[in-house]
């Protein structure tokens, strides 16, 4: 099949639609997602395609969206819930960390519940207050749970089907400042399963992984640093739930050290995690502790802020050039 | 916030007939019954509370970690228990013992349980579609009320077809009417006229706090002002209870959207165990529900009727029977292994789960090596 | 969900005044109108809809981040906003610029906002009791509730000294009505009897969603089931606005409770400047409402009282002015420092705070060293 | 003033009365904390004492309590709330983290939020699903709270009294398993501000740091070691947000060897957080990777498996011992 050089936003739009065209338990909650196809326009066109029973503006509550969905899996459906921006995601906290993740165990695996939660995410878009965090630690740390981020047009237009085949509930963070620059996207196969990570650009001096939108930046990072004449790796994570370290830990024993690059605060965030157990498992091959660079551990700033408050190729570099100095 | 002029009532607390313009249109639903389902409502009603009576006893001898009484909602539950039809799904809160066992729910899966061997573990599909118990306040209306959309996607609703119509009852305290989950399954309720019943027990009390803390205003007032007709019965008449329960899910299959009841009852144990009732209420509030007892309420309505001394020893008996067999087996009851924990987290293959799954059974065996 | 025969009106939408059994106990408050005052009414709408739309234009120019439009509201706000007592606190959500106006917030506290260079950041005791902004949906409800159940501990309600006697009033949308936060703000508040009064804009739509979605019931009997006595007015009728919530928080300040009104109004522009209403609503519905204009009508009652051309002139003139002083002193705005996003996160030193304010002004003179 | 022996529950109801007797802006919130006197019987006597109105029996919904307790706040009082279990804090998570953690910041300094949130949590009590749960990874996660957890009734009686004279929002988690046993309370003095973490064993070998119930299962351990020739320093944390890393990166750089021990699971955990931090701080000083020893990534499982969930002495030690062979 073809390649297109698509949107991620465009992607997401049809990766939804032939999941929904491959299996009709398939359906769409949230708020907005009908006929204005969502704030992002990810489900643009998809409720006149599928009609108002498999595309369903909601009331405005989101424990009731999630509570629901649970509710319509417990039936069989597989619904895939819009949550409108990371930070109106906590009203639906309970219903997701305390129902949602813990019924397949309850049920001791009789139920599954395959719902699949979206979850535009991140900053760089200059919007006002909770409309650019990241929240995706909380959900992290959340046994029952799986996490992933595309990074890519390419991912996304798979990662979506994937999540939506999963027999498990999954988060599904979607970095909204990627939405709309293209990429290519290969229609005919994803090329890699949902929960691996993936080596993007590769190096021997230093290791850098991140996810979402943080990935572009790496790489921009990496480009900068090698006309510096340092050479850096990047991994693309994909996943953040489970996280799949094979290909960073090859890579972090090749370079000997690593920056772990995300939006979210640092404390007690997947950065931390990825250091404390990359050491764990790495420990006789770092020359350096692996560092962070994050977003502060401030609540996200106001938008004439984000610049100063977000990781970019500027702190990315400098946090390399630390782990060199070691 | 006790019986009010509107409260629905077939059954008086001495267990005499009673009639009213209200209840007119629920006599078809009690002419129906046969004397074999009378006597049923009967016979489950007096093995769940000695069961329950059991259980407890249970507790108390260090067999369970708690043991959550249903004491004195036993016609809430059995009538509505028995009200609703075979394919029909019932979302219960945690003290619906006697709706499980009308289901077939074996009662010592709430024993496993409440002795900390499962969170539940049941299958619904294997229990008359009762779903598990929910601790978290409320939580379960969403569940039911997102069912019961799928219901209505489905197309098994407004048929009027039997085989196919189908609804769904939930129940929950009124404790539980403050909790936000609760109002949101309203507004979902009523946005998607979901085939759905929801049905609250008024036990008056939510541990400790008194049901005029939750509402200063009958809580069946509350779905009305959602858009969702209610009723409040008397909790403690079984009648009352099956009929109303029957009229609501008959409206909810119809496609006439969610129906409400609230039925007034009251806990006449302790919360649960761990819970000592003497420190909040007094004996005479007992002592009112007391003389309202649902089975010996119905009991005398039964007498009245005309049933013989025979078949009250003989439930008596039975009830005796089913609380010792329950007692033995949970005794017999072992442990889950430990691993087992690690088993159903995801339903595929996980790897931090294989990994913590060997780390601890490395762990165990460095013992076994060790000694 | 439009106007229903128990919406209350006081003035038409031609501007002529009307009445009715309903509406006769609200007369008073009306009555005591100086001239004074309702040309105040009519000047604060008529300035803050031409900063509304300077506002837009600003965001258009690439000025603000978002702006978000009061267009049509105006009568539900400034007849309510003017019926508060000085000392009364106002929970607004995120549209009552009217309202903040009319408290004294200065308007570029919004504009700050909304530019991306505060969350917010006034202090309500500067801005007349006029609360922060609240972008979450309805949580500000429990804020406002908890506000209201301290002004009753403090003993500040139903002492008949007007001095002393103080209310809350709290803004929310028609979309907010199916968060659980708001039902239980509704609970708390009948619980706790709070001095209260919940003032719902329904406007129609929450983003793309029409109110029929939230309720297929009128929104004002919501509260009625939750024991909160509620009242629907014509919330384009200022002088209705202002005398339902005059009334409402005279109750209130009484020790009547919580109160609720409904506000009927319309959304007339986009929910955002980043909203394209097109996709979702036609234009027989703007018309429809666009004949119920808050301003025009208000105009043609002022003018059938015999206000001079003079005075329309002076006000146009007035909303001129405020609007480019707006605009230029938008245009005037500094960012703030990067260091400022560790200032407040806690009242009190905190170590964490310290080493990344270091880190962050360090790697900052790290480029200024190397360059 | 006297030293008394007290049982934490004991301490926590004297300290608690001690503030309101301060300061009669200090009012008790929650679910039957009124007359029953709390599940735990920790607000015991106070409604009794201090009347109806600065002792409250709520409505039954934890958003309505906190976000009430917001208001009441910005009113001048000081609520302090209970949650009556660990796992019943979610519903009350968005406005926990969205409205209590970040209006201060959001009003610039303009509004103090002196809330403190009680949470009685963790194991070893052998109770049903959602009652031995340990949530204090998502609060460290989140900006604007302070995080802390007595291990001793001396600590109970004066933190709680230390967290409410705090104009911050303060996450006071109480160790269920900890509320009986008794301690030592020296009525006269806290001895150690709020924040301080502080070393309670000394050791030569290998450090270990917990809190909370792991405080002395830590000290059990040692003891134990001890026996066995070798040296265990014990750090209590006390305070999990700010954590105050000098006494524990002294004790890392003497002994080379840190093991952190928690009741949550591990993931994207405090763990993870002390991990990645102190391998930062202190690289050049370790001889091993920070070891974790926490409940496994599943949810708390039935109480009759807690055993082999929660750590215990063995598993300590067993990972003391991993630490030293390296
Ligand atoms: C969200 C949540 N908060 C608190 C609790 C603790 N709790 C268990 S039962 C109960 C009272 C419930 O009262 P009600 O809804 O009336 O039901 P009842 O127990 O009377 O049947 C409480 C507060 C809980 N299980 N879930
Ligand atoms: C909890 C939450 N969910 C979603 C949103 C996104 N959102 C912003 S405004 C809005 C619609 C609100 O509608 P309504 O309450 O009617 O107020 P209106 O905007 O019409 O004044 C939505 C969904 C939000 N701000 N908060
Ligand atoms: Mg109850
Ligand atoms: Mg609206």
């Amino acid at each position: 099949m073809a390649t297109e050089t698509l949107t991620m936003a465009k992607a997401l739009t049809l990766g939804l639609a032939a999941a929904m065209q491959a299996d009709e338990k398939v359906i769409l909650m949230g708020e907005d997602i009908g006929p204005l196809g969502g704030v992002f326009r990810v489900t643009e066109g998809l409720q006149q395609q599928f009609g108002a029973h498999r595309v369903l503006d909601t009331p405005l509550a989101e424990s009731g969206i999630v509570g629901t969905a649970i509710g319509l899996a417990m039936r069989g459906y597989r619904p895939v819930v819009e949550i409108q921006f990371d930070g109106f995601i906590f009203p639906a906290f309970d219903q997701i960390t305390t129902q949602l993740a813990k019924l397949t165990a309850r049920h001791e695996g009789a139920l599954q519940l395959p719902v699949v939660i979206r979850v535009p995410y991140g900053g760089h878009i200059g919007a006002v207050e909770h409309h650019q965090e990241s929240p995706e630690a909380y959900f992290a740390h959340t046994a029952g749970l799986r996490l992933v981020s595309p990074a890519t047009p390419h991912d996304a237009y798979w990662m979506i089907q994937q999540a939506i085949a999963s027999t498990d509930p999954v988060m599904f963070f979607e970095p909204k400042s990627r939405y709309w620059p293209k990429g290519e996207v290969d229609l005919g196969s994803p090329g890699i399963e949902l929960h691996a990570s993936r080596v993007v650009r590769a190096g021997t001096d230093v290791t850098v992984v991140g996810h979402g939108a943080m990935v572009s930046m790496l790489l921009d990072a990496a480009e900068v640093a090698a006309e510096e004449g340092t050479s850096i790796e990047v991994v693309d994570l994909r996943s953040l739930s489970p996280i799949d370290y094979v290909p960073l830990l090859d890579s972090v024993r090749r370079t000997g050290r690593l920056v772990v690059a995300q939006e979210a605060p640092g404390s007690v965030s997947i950065g931390s995690e990825i250091a404390a157990t990359v050491t764990e498992k790495a420990f006789y091959s770092l020359e350096a502790p692996v560092l962070r660079v994050s977003g502060y551990d401030t609540p996200f700033p106001p938008a004439k802020l984000e610049g100063a408050y977000l990781p970019d190729v500027d702190r990315i570099l400098h946090a390399a050039d630390r782990a060199l100095a070691y | 916030m006790s019986y009010t002029p509107e409260t629905l009532q077939l059954l008086a607390p001495d267990g005499t007939r009673v009639a009213s313009d209200a209840t007119e249109a629920y006599l078809p639903y009690v002419d129906a019954l046969t004397e074999q389902q009378l006597r049923e409502f009967y016979r489950t009603m007096s093995v769940i509370r000695r069961f329950d009576i059991e259980a407890g006893n249970l507790q108390r001898q260090g067999q369970l970690a708690l043991w959550i009484p249903s004491l004195g909602q036993e016609a809430a539950q059995v009538g509505s228990g028995f009200a609703a039809r075979a394919h029909d799904h019932i979302f219960p809160a945690y003290r619906e013992h006697a709706v499980g066992h009308i289901r077939g729910l074996d009662v010592v899966q709430i024993i496993k349980m409440l002795r900390g061997l499962t969170h539940g573990g049941w299958n619904p599909a294997e229990t008359g579609n009762f779903h598990l118990y929910t601790l978290v306040i409320g939580s379960q209306t969403l569940h039911a009320t997102g069912y019961a959309m799928g219901l209505r996607f489905d197309g098994l609703v407004g048929t009027g077809d039997p085989e196919k119509d189908t609804a769904v009852l939930v129940y929950f305290g009124d404790g539980a009417t403050s909790q936000g989950d609760v109002n949101e399954a309203f507004v979902f309720a009523q946005s998607y006229q979901t085939p759905q019943v929801f049905f609250l027990q008024n036990n008056h009390w939510a541990i400790s706090v008194p049901v005029r803390v939750q509402s200063r205003t009958p809580l069946f007032h509350r779905p009305r002002g959602f858009g969702i007709p209610s009723v409040q019965i008397d909790g403690n008449d079984v009648l009352m209870s099956y009929a109303a329960t029957a009229a609501s899910l008959d409206a909810a299959r119809a496609g006439e959207g969610p129906q409400f009841i609230e039925a007034l009852t009251y806990r006449m144990g302790a919360h649960t165990t761990s819970d000592d009732p003497t420190k909040y209420r007094d004996d005479d509030e007992l002592h009112y529900w007391q003389e309202r007892d649902p089975i010996s309420r119905f009991e005398a309505y039964l007498r009245g009727l005309g049933e013989s001394e025979a078949f009250f020893t003989e439930v008596h008996d039975e009830a005796e029977q089913f609380a010792s067999e329950a007692r033995a087996r949970t005794l017999a009851l072992e442990p889950p292994a430990a691993e087992s924990m690690f088993a159903h987290v995801y339903s595929q293959p996980h790897p931090t789960m294989d990994a913590q799954r060997q780390a601890l059974a490395d762990y165990e065996a460095s013992f076994e090596g060790g000694a």
